[in-house]
């Protein structure tokens, strides 16, 4: 082991069912770690020290997932990074926990991933809450009572946030007029969306991955479906203009951070990214890097690499200002507490149109 | 219970108005047969007559549209073919059917499948009731392979003897379950005269040695002139002869349908 | 051969009373032992009997979740109850395994892949629809009661268990079917108790395996057990040659190792095992051992110093 | 609305059927479950989207020139690792081919990226509405020119020499070369009509979903080798009716059933099918003479 | 017409042919006979090429096949009978014989042509559409026999085509051989009804061992008795 290195694990899904988000998480760590490198490094236990990221892949498979958090704990990483599937997250996270390593999802929104942990934080916000905002945006500012889902009921995140937006929508008063579903790898919607347009919805809200998204609302149009559609987190790559072009053109979705509303240090990093890789960060990306910063931040304030102590400031952090917004931990939940924004995409762009605070 | 109709000697087995058909093709028709113990029965007929079903109706491989089969004073038709065998009647085929990828011993050993008598935790905690069990069978085995002069030959695979020894496999794992009514489907096919001859003394040994009833079919009249006491003769699934051995000749309808007119030439 | 048995149980049991062992090493060691239960009992299926099974997912998954399901709801939260929540898993694995052998009877060959494919497309789907055990969210909450001795006790059993199986006359059964099941049939094996038997035995084994990987991830969700693990149980399998027992263990154990050892690659590794895989099968279209077997796992009575 | 769905089912099945044709000839020929089918699928996808977007080729080049292409990447693949593995056991060749999709998937993945892909809208979309069905001009076509392919297939089996030797080779390989069979030959011929009939899917897949990825094979490919096997495995008829039948169901499925139960539904019927029809649909139960 | 010299063949690792030399001339009916496993049926197998030969050479009308392919060789006029028949079950009487005429690209498969078989095979008329995996054992040897000619070939060779057919379509099958004979066919046979293949061939060989152990006249080899001890019972 080098003992002049802060090493930390990167523990993505670069085979598997997502790889774009494991090369997303990858990328973003790597530009973190060049970017406290170039600055020298971070003040630790007297010396300054360089960041070594060790990132492996976990084929989107629990058991390599742990193998690999297992691994991590072995090489003695000051904190790992990832995973980002909560599928993934949820193991790995269980063997953070029990080797007291901490471990920082930057993707994983499902709500048990931090209960009753003391080692497991997050960047992002949950689903329970996100499933809240998506529902009240809809209610109250599009004024719609009758709304439709469909959602991959193979997938945990889509189908955690689709029943979180359908309870609480129906708390508000809505009704949802259907609530259909679909299997990873599905292409053709058509049976279902023709029964959500049967069900006469005025908004069809569609929590699935933006690879797939596009697809359904192609569908949905050419069977007539008329009304408005929202999305969530999910849909927050831009890939998603260059795969649904024109139809995209005015629908919402909620997310970590608007692109055009951006802090100063939002876009410097959206730049350096696009600089970099070629590409506009997808929210992975932003929020691996919101992972690394608070990281890097509580390093700092512990000078230490010891991970007590990191936790220390970890759990102590309030108002981090991330890409994806300011964050604070408290009531030592692993969760952040941080806002959502809505955006429009407008003319093939995504347009800040909302903010909603917990 | 069926009587015995018949006198001192003992029936063993008997099939009444045995019929199947194939689609539209009737291939067993009225097929009727009784067997005394210890006998050796003749099936023969032209190609495509129905005989090789009829082992196939008897042992269970299909069920017969009609009649019943009877043996050793029970039913036995529509029972599933395991259950058959293991009441005493065993088979070989006309087209040799070895385990291939089994040696010799195996081969033989596994006929014993239907007289098992361990359970499964027998064989997982190896039991001294398994290994009393397993040391009979090989006993058994390896005694019929030493009669029939494979013994040297044992653990080798089946597939890789030659085509003799492996007609002489498939008797031996037939004999293994121990049989009273054996059934052969054309054992003579492929051998040249000589080895038809130690053939038919073989099969009159199996005899002696395991007191088993037989019937064969056979295309080779050397065979079943040496063989046989009685023969049935099908045709298109109809008998067209039921008799002593010695009467075939003087049949005409067996002469047309089946020698051809030139009778001396056809019993070399 | 009884002594190494013992002397490796109390090693693995030493490891785990004082936490010799590095723990990641120790995961990776479970990991195989897991991967050779699965093997070995699928071999009894796709090796033995020759059918060609893909349906050791669903096996594992049912076990899985119903050991979890015991061992978290049913029993007091003890270790000591461990091995009757696994077994109850196994037991669940095989009633499924039962299930599935009557279809089979009918169906052969590639039909039976289909019906097993079936099988775990129908198990994720409950299991995704199922409400109590957290659907595609997984099934939170299971305690960590696999360990480096229980993982040994149950690969050794299972190795005992199929090799004793398939050399005894049940076994012959079993090959007699893959050989010429018509034959089989008219020389006294029933082939239904014998295709009953493979199947229940082989999915009991996938149960534990399924049992012993919960209570070792702690989390399970139904997308672990799709048709991937099935592809990858198959390759273990056939990579180490089916129809033997040290076949099955060195294809688990290589394949756990390798793709282990390589993950540093990244993707690449996916590019190279495959080729390196498809190389393998030309030249030795039998796996590594080639269809021979290891002579410790050919009990006594029936090693004959096979003769090439 | 039923006639709505018919026509939904109908698209998504003639995808299945063209795939599952592959997975049936190549089956016939070999008794091999090419599971590299899928990806070979994929690659056509992949493979259009090259030539229409970097080579700027209108549609009418693409579906040849795909097809060619990717008949002779299956040529390859059945040359270098099929065919040496042919006297071996038949699990051996299955895992072989198993190998071969994933390396198919992974260099893919490596090579062009994760990134899912805008497939280019080859032909300009027209939607038909005729009272409250719509149909579309794509719809149309895919059906349409499945239909033939698989007519045209048909006929080259039953009735052509080529098509017999391919079912005698089903049978038995050994002795196929004394009547003057080149088997070689033959097994390469079904390859490639296989794998191009998969490339055609593939692009008819980019031209109704027009969103495709690296692993969008899998599935697709699962579902096709599900399609042959209900219609009847080696059996051309039994594949196209599998595949039809199997879109019908999906799409019925989910249509008129809760859609959550949708792969519960499909594949229960499945097994309801084989339990009933143990060699599927088409399938003539081999039968062996004892 | 074929001219075998010191052939060596096996399968795999398994020697069978030492050394076998044999010639028949055109327009002859040679026979080879031999103990179950002397090695006939591989002697013909490697003729047709379904296994390759070790070493030795194989001349057919002065070319040298040895290394030909096997469709190469059926396509050169040769057909061969195999033992065990080798029909194809899948398809049905009529598609095997169509198929046979891939050998042969000038024969395009007519009714005539067809029929020509049926009558010369009357068994396999009522059966033309049934599939031939559910013919019987004597059905498919017959098939068999008249696939071959179905390739109009020049040459033929038949491994045991009278196994398991009754007495009047052995007789049958030899009195066709003969005809075809007299038609100008060439033919290499093998028989275990050796006394019926002997009375109808001109010469014989005897393989013992993978060695040729005799060769003569028909008539020199039925008269010689060591010979028709071991083989003609
Ligand atoms: N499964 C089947 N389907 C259709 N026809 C069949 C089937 N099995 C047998 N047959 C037909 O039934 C008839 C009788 O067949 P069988 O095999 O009993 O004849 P065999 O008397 O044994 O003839 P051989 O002496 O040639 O073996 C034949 O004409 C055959 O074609
Ligand atoms: N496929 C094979 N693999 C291995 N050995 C074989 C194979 N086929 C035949 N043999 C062996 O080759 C030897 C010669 O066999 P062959 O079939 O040529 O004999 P044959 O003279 O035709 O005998 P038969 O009268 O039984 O037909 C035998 O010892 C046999 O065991
Ligand atoms: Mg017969
Ligand atoms: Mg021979």
């Amino acid at each position: 082991k080098d003992s002049n290195v802060i090493s930390i694990g990167v523990n993505a899904e670069l085979t598997g069912s997502i790889p774009v988000a494991g090369k997303s998480c990858v990328n973003a760590a790597k530009m973190a770690a060049a970017e406290i490198n170039d600055q020298g490094g971070i003040a630790v236990d007297g010396k300054t020290m360089r960041v070594e990221i060790l990132a492996e892949d976990n084929e989107d498979k629990a058991e390599s997932a742990a193998a690999v958090a297992q691994k991590f704990v072995s090489k003695g990483v000051v904190a790992m990074i990832g995973p980002n599937a909560s599928r993934n997250a949820v193991p790995a996270a269980i063997v953070a926990e029990s080797n007291k390593l901490i471990m920082i999802s930057p993707w994983s929104t499902i709500p048990k991933l931090t209960e009753k942990k003391k080692y497991i934080y997050r960047s992002c916000f949950t689903d329970d809450f996100q499933g809240v905002v998506v529902s009240s945006f809809i209610y109250k500012k599009l004024k719609a009572r009758r709304a439709a889902v469909l959602f991959d009921i193979t997938s945990e995140y889509n189908k955690g946030i689709a029943e979180v937006f359908k309870a609480e929508f129906i708390k508000a008063g809505g009704a949802v007029t259907a609530f259909e579903s679909y299997s990873t790898g599905d292409k053709d919607f058509s049976a279902q969306l023709s029964k959500i347009k049967a069900s006469r919805a005025d908004v069809l809200f569609l929590p699935n991955y933006y690879n797939e998204v596009p697809l359904q609302i192609q569908q949905a149009r050419q069977q007539g479906l008329k009304g408005m559609i929202v999305g969530s987190d999910s849909w927050g790559s831009e890939e998603i203009l260059t795969l649904g072009k024109d139809i995209m053109n005015g629908l919402y979705f909620t997310t970590h951070y608007a692109p055009d509303m951006a802090t100063e240090k939002a876009k410097k990093f959206i730049a350096d990214y696009e600089a970099k890789y070629g590409a506009k960060p997808d929210d992975v990306a932003a929020l691996t890097y919101d992972a690394f910063g608070m990281l890097f931040e509580s390093v700092k304030k512990a000078k230490s690499r010891n991970p007590e102590n990191v936790l220390a400031e970890l759990s102590k952090l309030s108002n981090f200002p991330g890409v994806t917004g300011t964050m604070k931990f408290s009531s030592g939940s692993g969760s952040p507490v941080k806002s959502a924004v809505v955006i429009q995409i407008r003319d093939n762009a995504f347009k800040y149109y909302d903010t909603v605070n917990p | 219970m069926i009587m015995d109709e018949k006198n001192s000697t003992k029936l063993l087995f008997r099939v009444n108005g045995l019929s199947h058909s194939f689609g539209g093709l009737k291939a067993v028709s009225n097929f009727n047969l009784s067997v005394d113990s210890g006998a050796i029965w003749g099936i023969l007929g032209p190609n495509g007559a129905g005989k090789t079903t009829v082992f196939n109706l008897i042992t269970g491989v299909y069920k017969p549209d009609e009649g019943e089969i009877i043996f050793k004073n029970e039913y036995i038709d529509g029972l599933p073919s395991p259950a058959i065998i293991a009441q005493g009647i065993a088979r070989t085929f006309q087209n040799i059917r070895l385990f291939k990828s089994m040696s010799v011993l195996d081969n033989v050993r596994t006929a014993a499948y239907g007289n098992l008598s361990y359970p499964l935790w027998s064989a997982v905690f190896r039991t001294r009731q398994y290994h009393n069990w397993e040391n009979r069978v090989r006993g058994s085995s390896s005694a019929i392979l030493e009669k029939f002069g494979l013994a040297d030959r044992m653990h080798e695979q089946a597939a890789s003897l030659p085509y003799g020894q492996q007609r002489k496999i498939e008797l031996a794992r037939a004999l293994l379950s121990k049989p009273e009514l054996l059934l052969l489907d054309e054992p003579g096919a492929g051998m040249n005269p000589a080895e038809l001859h130690n053939l038919a003394e073989l099969i009159l040994w199996v005899r002696k040695e395991f007191g088993v009833t037989i019937i064969l079919i056979e295309h080779r009249m050397q065979l079943v002139v040496k063989l046989c006491d009685y023969v049935k003769v099908l045709d298109f699934g109809e008998t067209i002869f039921d008799g002593m051995t010695s009467g075939l000749g003087q049949s005409e309808a067996v002469v047309k349908a089946y020698f051809g007119e030139d009778q001396a030439d056809a019993r070399h | 051969m009884g002594l190494l048995l013992v002397a490796g149980f109390a090693a693995a049991f030493v490891c785990d009373t004082f936490n010799l062992a590095d723990q990641y090493l120790a995961q990776i060691i479970m990991y195989i032992g897991i991967n050779v239960i699965l093997t070995v009992s699928l071999n009894l299926v796709n090796g033995y009997m020759g059918e060609f099974s893909v349906g050791h997912a669903a096996f594992m998954a049912v076990g899985a979740y119903a050991a979890s399901f015991f061992s978290v709801s049913v029993f007091p939260q003890n270790p000591a109850f461990f091995p009757l929540s696994l077994f109850a898993g196994g037991i669940c694995a095989a009633f499924l395994g039962f299930m599935i052998a009557v279809p089979a009877f009918r169906a052969r060959d590639d039909y039976l892949a289909i019906i097993t494919l079936a099988l775990i497309m129908i198990t994720k789907s409950v299991l995704e629809n199922l409400p109590w055990f957290g659907g595609p969210q997984g099934y939170h909450g299971i305690q960590k009661y696999t360990n480096l001795s229980g993982v040994y006790l149950c690969t050794i059993a299972s190795i005992m268990v199929i090799r004793n199986i398939v050399y005894s006359n049940f076994g012959r059964g079993i090959i007699a079917v893959r050989d010429d099941e018509v034959a089989a049939n008219l020389v006294s094996v029933d082939t239904k108790q014998v295709k009953i038997l493979a199947f229940v035995i082989s999915s009991f084994f996938a149960g534990i395996a399924g049992g012993l990987f919960a209570h070792l991830i702690q989390f399970i969700n139904p997308r672990t057990f799709s048709i991937l693990k099935s592809t990858d149980i198959l390759l273990m399998l056939y990579l180490g040659g089916s129809g033997t027992i040290i076949g099955s263990i060195l294809g688990a154990a290589i394949w756990t190792v390798l793709i282990e050892a390589l993950r540093f690659l990244g993707i690449w590794r996916f590019v190279f095992a495959p080729v390196a895989l498809v190389m393998l099968m030309i030249y030795r279209p039998l796996g590594i051992m080639g269809g021979r077997e290891w002579r410790l796992f050919i009990p006594k009575e029936n090693d004959h110093g096979r003769k090439k | 609305m039923i006639v709505q769905q018919a026509l939904n089912a109908l698209q998504l099945g003639s995808i299945y059927a063209l795939i599952a044709l592959g997975y049936s000839m190549v089956y016939g020929v070999l008794r091999l479950i090419n599971f590299a089918h899928g990806d070979i699928f994929m690659i056509g996808s992949y493979a259009a989207l090259f030539l229409a977007v970097y080579l700027n080729m209108p549609i009418a080049l693409i579906l040849p020139l795909a097809f060619c292409a990717v008949g002779l990447l299956g040529v390859t693949i059945e040359r270098l690792a099929y065919r040496p593995l042919r006297t071996a056991p038949r699990a051996s060749a299955v895992i072989t081919a198993l190998g071969v999709g994933l390396f198919l998937e992974t260099i893919t993945l490596a090579v062009v990226g994760p990134e899912p892909k805008k497939f280019p809208a080859l032909i300009d979309l027209n939607i038909i509405t005729i009272g409250a069905f719509t149909a579309t001009n794509i719809q149309i076509i895919i059906i349409a020119v499945s239909i033939a392919l698989m007519t045209a297939l048909d006929r080259l089996i039953a009735k052509t020499k080529t098509g017999m030797a391919m079912r005698a080779l089903s049978w038995d390989k050994t002795y196929a070369p004394l009547f003057g069979i080149n088997v070689d030959k033959i097994i390469s011929f079904t390859f490639a009509i296989g794998a191009g009939l998969a490339a055609v899917a593939g692009i008819f897949v980019g031209l109704a979903y027009p969103i495709i990825d690296p692993y969008m094979g899998i599935i697709v490919g699962w579902k096709a080798f599900v399609s042959a096997v209900i219609g009847g495995i080696g059996n051309v008829k039994g594949a196209v009716v599998g595949g039809f039948l199997l879109g019908a169901v999906e799409i019925l499925s989910a249509a008129f059933l809760p859609s959550t139960y949708k792969d519960m539904i499909v594949f229960g019927l499945l097994l309801i099918i084989l339990l009933f029809r143990p060699s599927g649909l088409f399938g003539v139960p081999v039968q062996k003479k004892v | 017409m074929l001219v075998i010299e010191n052939l060596h063949a096996g399968y795999g690792p398994i020697a069978v042919l030492h050394g076998v030399s044999l010639h028949v001339d055109e327009g002859e009916i040679v026979t080879l006979i031999g103990a179950n496993g002397a090695g006939k049926s591989t002697t013909l197998r490697t003729i047709s090429r379904l296994i390759p030969a070790a070493s030795g050479t194989i001349l057919y009308k002065n070319e040298n096949i040895t290394r030909c392919k096997a469709h190469e060789i059926a396509r050169r006029g040769i057909a061969h009978v195999p033992e065990g028949r080798g029909i194809f079950g899948n398809l049905t009487v009529i598609e095997n014989l169509l198929l046979a005429t891939f050998a042969n690209r000038t024969r395009s498969m007519t009714s005539p042509v067809i029929n020509e078989l049926f009558d010369m095979f009357p068994l396999l008329g009522d059966r033309r559409r049934q599939l031939a995996s559910t013919l019987s054992g004597g059905e498919q040897q017959i098939l068999a026999i008249a696939r071959a000619f179905a390739a109009d070939a020049d040459f033929f060779i038949m491994d045991e085509p009278s196994m398991g057919l009754s007495p009047i379509l052995v007789k049958n099958v030899f009195s066709i051989i003969a005809d075809i004979n007299r038609r100008g066919k060439t033919i290499l046979l093998v028989e275990q009804n050796a006394i019926m293949a002997l009375k109808y061939s001109n010469r014989a060989y005897v393989l013992e061992n993978g060695r040729i152990a005799a060769e003569g006249r028909s008539e020199d080899i039925t008269a010689n008795e060591e010979l028709k001890k071991a083989y003609l019972g």
